[in-house]
């Protein structure tokens, strides 16, 4: 048996109380962001992050470095969850020795052909939302600073993204960030005393709150409502995709889906709404990037809830902000692929575009024709390898670059995830889901083979020239379980 | 085919092209801007060369905005700014 | 059809419609140039999507409703403005844009000439500015090139007096007559009267100053004489073509400019030349006019004489053939 | 058996974006248009772009229009000299008035085809009717050549010339309906009805498009891929008319193998007619692999 319990050592160890002084309780959180870079000392080696809530309408990223930069910070690894046309000039950066590695999901326009074009000695790092989720989780990538942009907080950092002057909806992407970071500081152009109610991000995960004039740029931020695309080829698509989901009987009651938010996407939306309202059905959820149009199905009683990781237009800002079941979720519950509950093995069925798919239902997202980075791997494949029918729309051709093609460039989405592609010119089906290839022909819906496909598009474009490309490897392309999927080379 | 003035055909909408011919006095020249240059650039000079030798011109400047037309529209475009051209 | 859009073409005189234009570029924070020959809109739901207007061979006032960016508005308007100025005979356009718009307006055919920190200069015809180059001279320029930019509108004492001080301290002197012809002399006269008066200088080369020194399309505000927000921006552009270019192709290490008591314009724009041409390792040098009666002699004073008939004030002005030419067209006698 | 028109759809003719792949919608015909969508600046490159698609593009089968500009324009010859010999199924004359004016055409096809090693008579015709007096000289524009494999009323020019507009209902255009069905009806080929321009509309084209399929209408000018599922749907035959039809063939069948003059079925006697309409039933139900003659 112990020696009874000294309560003598207890006082002793935890000290008496002697009375507090009410005035000299620290104030609040809110300091200007210049005061944080020097307290954070920021300097070689570190990791700082940020998230891409705000698009082409961000200016906190670039607030940050300019302030590095000038303090001649070199050698620093950025890891925001995406980059956007905001971030177009940040060669600069990596020029001045300030950037010398990037992770990132997308990376597109002028940084992309920078990328391309062999700037940055180290290779970019390409991961999925959920592939990043995972290596921040695990401890594989180690974040030092991350900075969050919010719409609105208080100051002590209790934050959301969708109330103040350039509101961004969701902020699923940062909610991980704000977990694992060393230091979490918000930045926020609208800052109050009064507490932020609902947050999303915490006070107690927040070191520090920063007050600047402008967050965003409010109109490159989002559009006030996607609109419906009336082009008649992204209808074709459309109708014939949701023509297909209704005959592989997915259109159940509760079932759930993803639809990504490209032309005929969306439309598909639309289509699968008229399906659903003939055949009295309710879906249990819609997930990913949530628009105008899924939320008008939500608020008919044809979806029951909104999983949103990211909002696309302030349509679904304002219903985050006032429907409860349209619920703000992390990127972690989205896609982490060692979290089995994460919300894209739920799906029932997802509809992904594709910048190029090839004979083995591979799909790049990420690079162009000629090579260069010009995309996003985004939840491409966490959804492709979640969901349990992967339906990849795309049209055949777009102006001269074939789309369906004897082999991509690069790989983001491996083919023994993808199941059916529908194109204007005809669908083909993975031949490794004979299920679902009987099951359509059964329901007279016509299919093409992928090759027929691959031939048609090459016989209207004609073959082009081979990419010329040089050794030096610019880009890592990471599975979502963190092996790599394939390389991306300079572009010469 | 003889040329007697400049003259411009097409558009730079998607997959159409803008095709401007200018006679001069000089060897003849081809500029080509196109969205699809690096897969496609030879590809449409060597069409072009063929339509202006089967026309028989020569001395001709040639400016080329392509905006990933197909043969069929390279081909009908530089037809009409010919054909334009030799009014 | 399957068209969801509208087009309209809109010419100087239809004032309503331009000021719709002008009202929606206003919602985008453009400002209308109410300068423009024709003005195109594209239609979606009877607001405009998008617009683009042209004055001769220069572009401007182009905006895109944010609603409509993506979707190739651009594309249509640049095809049917530069077939529409075609069949106007206007075969070679130009345009100034911020550098955001570069690349976008590259994939339009046009090609970057010039471009300072705020804006950026282009022309559809790739090589138009390279001939011009290669054809301003075919002299070999060696020793001290000096140069000087005059309108000699016409030609004065004045104008003279600063030719020959340039003339006497530099190997070479370019003498670039500005051939915009908005002038009151029309250019073919100043350049005759130019090289008349100027013959007795052997190391004078005048030069047709052409489009890409102080015209309409390089400088447009130079004659309108408007002082709007772009005139640092064009002067800034004017000024880096020629030093970037054009002095560096003919070896030019000096312009000389005379003192501008009056023109608001001008004085502002020798106020960034002397800015902009020491960057680029050229002298700018600044010689008071000649007076006469304690005034500058000046073109404008010439012309205000000549129109009063007062010919005997003009004599002691002007060189000969500027004297001659005046009488000829004022039909006036010549004073022995 | 004739071949199926119920859906003719549009495309400018100065479009290659459009006319690329108009294919992909799978109208019953394609008609490359070089009339009223181009303006007359651009008539010579709507021209060249439509004889290149013509003779480059695969258009999978189906068939192919072009409505040229009248003769009696500066463009119409030179619209035929360039497309003719690019091979379209059809020419599609607009603004047709008298039988003159088939003949007139009809001329000049055949010299282009000759000139060109063309089979004269390969080049099939359609004329649009547009006018009260092309309405009352139908039947005679209808029989006027072998080459016509159809008409088409073009009803925005026709209901000005009546001093009238269009109406949701189309009492406007009941006898001009009436009088080219039974044309073209009367000379055993296709009758098309006009354009429904407002695409937003889906409610009144529903309307009209089974107003026409009851009037007797093989099909109509669509202006809009959107437009042309909906066409379709309405001119699908329902189940039970598809079993009976089967039913009708296979009865068909069987009294051929037992050499019986006589058909019959469920104790009724089947007569021509009525095979005739079972067929047409497959026809639209794209059952029948039954061989289509080319054109009529």
């Amino acid at each position: 048996m112990e020696d009874r319990y000294d309560i003598n050592e207890l006082l002793k160890e935890k000290g008496t109380f002697t009375g507090i002084d009410k005035s000299k309780r620290k104030k609040n959180k809110v300091r200007s962001l210049k005061y944080v870079i020097d307290a954070l000392d920021i300097k070689d080696g570190m990791t700082i992050s940020f998230h891409h809530h705000f698009r082409n309408g961000d200016l906190l990223a670039d607030m940050v470095l300019e302030l590095l930069d000038k303090k001649g910070t070199k050698n620093i690894t950025i890891f925001p969850s995406s980059l956007t046309t905001a971030h177009d000039h940040f060669g600069q950066y990596i020029q001045s020795g300030l950037i010398s590695r990037i992770c990132t999901s997308g990376i597109r326009d002028r940084l992309g052909e920078d990328i391309s074009s062999g700037m940055l000695d180290t290779p970019v790092i390409i991961r999925s939302h959920g592939g990043r989720a995972r290596a921040i989780e695990s401890g594989e990538e180690k974040i030092d600073v991350a900075f969050i942009a919010v719409a609105h907080s208080d100051v002590n950092g209790n934050a959301n993204g969708f109330e103040g002057v350039s509101p961004c909806g969701s902020l699923g992407y940062s909610m991980v960030d704000m977990k694992h970071a060393d230091k979490v500081v918000v930045v926020s152009d609208l800052i109050t005393e009064e507490i932020t109610i609902p947050f999303s991000v915490p006070s107690y995960n927040v070191d520090y709150v920063v007050k600047v004039e402008k967050i965003g740029i409010k109109e490159k931020i989002m559009s006030g409502a996607t609109r419906l695309t009336t082009n008649p080829k992204e209808l074709l698509i459309a109708k014939r995709t949701a023509d297909i989901i209704e005959a592989l009987e997915i259109i159940k009651e509760n079932f759930t889906f993803q639809t990504g938010t490209g032309g005929s996407s969306l439309a598909v939306t639309r289509f699968m709404r008229d399906k659903m309202i003939e055949k009295k059905i309710v879906a249990d959820f819609a997930l990913g990037g949530i628009t105008g149009h899924i939320v008008r199905l939500h608020e008919e009683g044809l979806v029951r809830k909104l999983l949103d990781v990211q909002c696309f237009d302030l349509d679904a800002v304002f219903s985050l902000k006032n429907n409860i079941r349209h619920f703000e979720i992390d990127a972690s519950f989205y896609a982490n692929p060692e979290n089995p509950g994460c919300v894209v093995n739920k799906l029932d069925v997802v509809v992904l575009s594709a910048l190029e798919i090839d004979r083995n239902f591979d799909v790049n997202v990420m690079t162009g024709s000629d090579g260069i980075l010009r995309g996003a791997s985004g939840g491409h494949c966490d959804t492709a390898a979640g969901s349990k029918i992967c339906i990849v729309t795309s049209p055949l051709v777009r102006g001269r670059i074939a789309t369906v093609k004897d082999k991509v460039l690069n790989i983001v989405t491996p083919g023994s995830t993808v199941d059916i592609l529908v194109t204007d010119h005809g669908t083909a089906v993975n031949p490794l889901r004979k299920d679902i290839m009987a099951l359509l022909k059964e329901k007279k819906i016509p299919i093409v083979s992928i090759d027929t496909l691959v031939e048609m598009a090459e016989k209207i474009v004609k073959k082009p020239n081979p990419i010329v490309y040089g050794d030096k490897v610019v880009g890592v392309i990471e599975y979502r379980d963190g092996s790599i999927i394939d390389l991306v080379k300079q572009v010469i | 085919m003889k040329l007697n003035k400049r003259a411009i055909a097409g558009t730079m909408t998607s997959s159409d092209v803008m095709i401007e011919v200018i006679p001069w006095g000089k060897t003849s020249e081809i500029n080509i801007k196109s969205d699809v240059e690096k897969q496609y650039g030879d590809q449409i000079l060597d069409l072009i060369n063929s339509i202006l030798r089967e026309n028989d011109v020569d001395n001709v400047c040639i400016n080329v905005v392509d905006k990933g037309a197909l043969d069929f529209t390279i081909s009908a475009r530089l037809k009409t700014a010919l054909f334009r051209a030799a009014k | 059809m399957f068209y969801e859009y509208t087009k309209e073409y809109i010419l100087k005189n239809d004032e309503i419609k331009r000021h719709k234009s002008a009202l929606f570029l206003k919602t985008i924070d453009i400002e209308f140039d109410t300068n423009v020959d024709v003005t195109i809109n594209i239609v979606k739901n009877n607001q405009i999507a998008a617009t683009i207007s042209a004055e001769k061979n220069l572009i401007k006032c182009i905006g895109v409703a944010p609603d409509f960016r993506s979707e190739g508005l651009m594309n249509i308007l640049f095809s049917d403005l530069i077939s529409y100025q075609y069949s106007k005979g206007f075969y070679n356009l130009a345009l100034f844009t911020k550098a955001e718009y570069e690349t976008i307006i590259a994939s339009l055919g046009f090609y970057t000439i010039c471009k300072t920190k705020n804006i950026v200069f282009m022309e559809n015809h790739k090589n138009k500015f390279r001939d011009y180059l290669q054809n301003l001279t075919q002299s070999d320029c060696k020793g001290k090139v000096a140069s000087i930019v005059m309108n000699l509108n016409p030609i004065t004492n004045g104008h003279l007096y600063l030719i020959e001080k340039a003339s006497s301290e530099n190997d070479v002197l370019f003498v670039f007559i500005v051939s915009e012809d908005r002038s009151v002399v029309p250019f073919d006269i100043r350049y005759q009267l130019a090289e008349a008066s100027t013959r007795h200088l052997k190391n004078v080369i005048l030069v047709k100053g052409g489009e890409y020194i102080i015209s309409s399309t390089t400088f447009p505000s130079y004659f309108k004489k408007d002082y709007n927000s772009w005139i640092r921006n064009y002067c800034e552009l004017d000024l880096t073509i020629f030093s970037k270019h054009i002095a560096k192709k003919l070896n030019i290490s000096k312009r000389y400019v005379g003192t501008e008591p009056y023109c608001k314009v001008t004085n502002y724009y020798n106020k960034v030349m002397s800015e902009i041409l020491p960057k680029y390792n050229i002298e700018y040098i600044e010689v008071s006019r000649l007076l006469s009666e304690d005034d500058a002699i000046s073109a404008s004073r010439v012309r205000k004489l000549a129109d009063e008939g007062d010919f005997k004030a003009i004599k002691s002005l002007v060189p000969e053939a500027t004297y001659k030419y005046l009488i000829s067209i004022n039909g006036g006698s010549y004073e022995t | 058996m004739e071949k199926l028109r119920r859906t003719m759809l549009y495309v400018p003719g100065n479009n290659p974006a459009m006319i690329k792949d108009i294919y992909i919608y799978q109208p019953d015909s394609i008609m490359f248009d070089l009339e009223d969508s181009i303006s007359l600046a651009e008539k010579d490159s709507a021209r060249f772009l439509v004889s290149e698609a013509l003779t480059n593009v695969d258009y999978l089968g189906i068939e192919t229009v072009v409505r040229v500009n009248g003769l009696d324009t500066e463009f119409g010859l030179a619209d035929l000299e360039c497309i003719v010999k690019a091979q379209p199924d059809v020419i599609r004359l607009p603004k047709t008035e008298t039988s003159e004016d088939i003949s007139e055409m009809e001329a000049i096809i055949a010299r282009i085809e000759l000139e060109n090693n063309i089979p004269v008579g390969k080049t099939k015709m359609f004329a649009a009717i547009e006018s009260a007096k092309g309405v009352l000289n139908a039947y005679s524009i209808a029989t006027s050549s072998k080459r016509l494999v159809g008409i088409a009323l073009g009803a925005e020019d026709y209901v000005t010339n009546l001093r009238t507009n269009r109406s949701p209902e189309g009492i406007e255009l009941l006898f001009a309906r009436g009088q080219i069905l039974n044309a073209a009806r009367a000379a055993n080929i296709s009758a098309i009805d006009t354009i429904y321009s407002d695409i937003e509309n889906e409610e009144g084209f529903r309307r009209e498009v089974e107003h026409i399929k009851q009037l007797g209408f093989d099909g109509k000018s669509i202006i809009n891929p959107r437009q042309i599922d909906i066409v379709h749907e309405i001119y699908a035959p329902k189940p039970k008319e598809i079993e009976y039809a089967l039913q009708v063939i296979a009865a068909i069948q069987q009294a051929e193998k037992e050499n019986s003059g006589v058909i019959s079925l469920n104790g009724k006697m089947i007569d021509k007619p009525i095979v005739e309409r079972a067929e047409r039933v497959l026809q639209l139900a794209g059952i029948n692999d039954m061989e289509q003659s080319d054109g009529r």
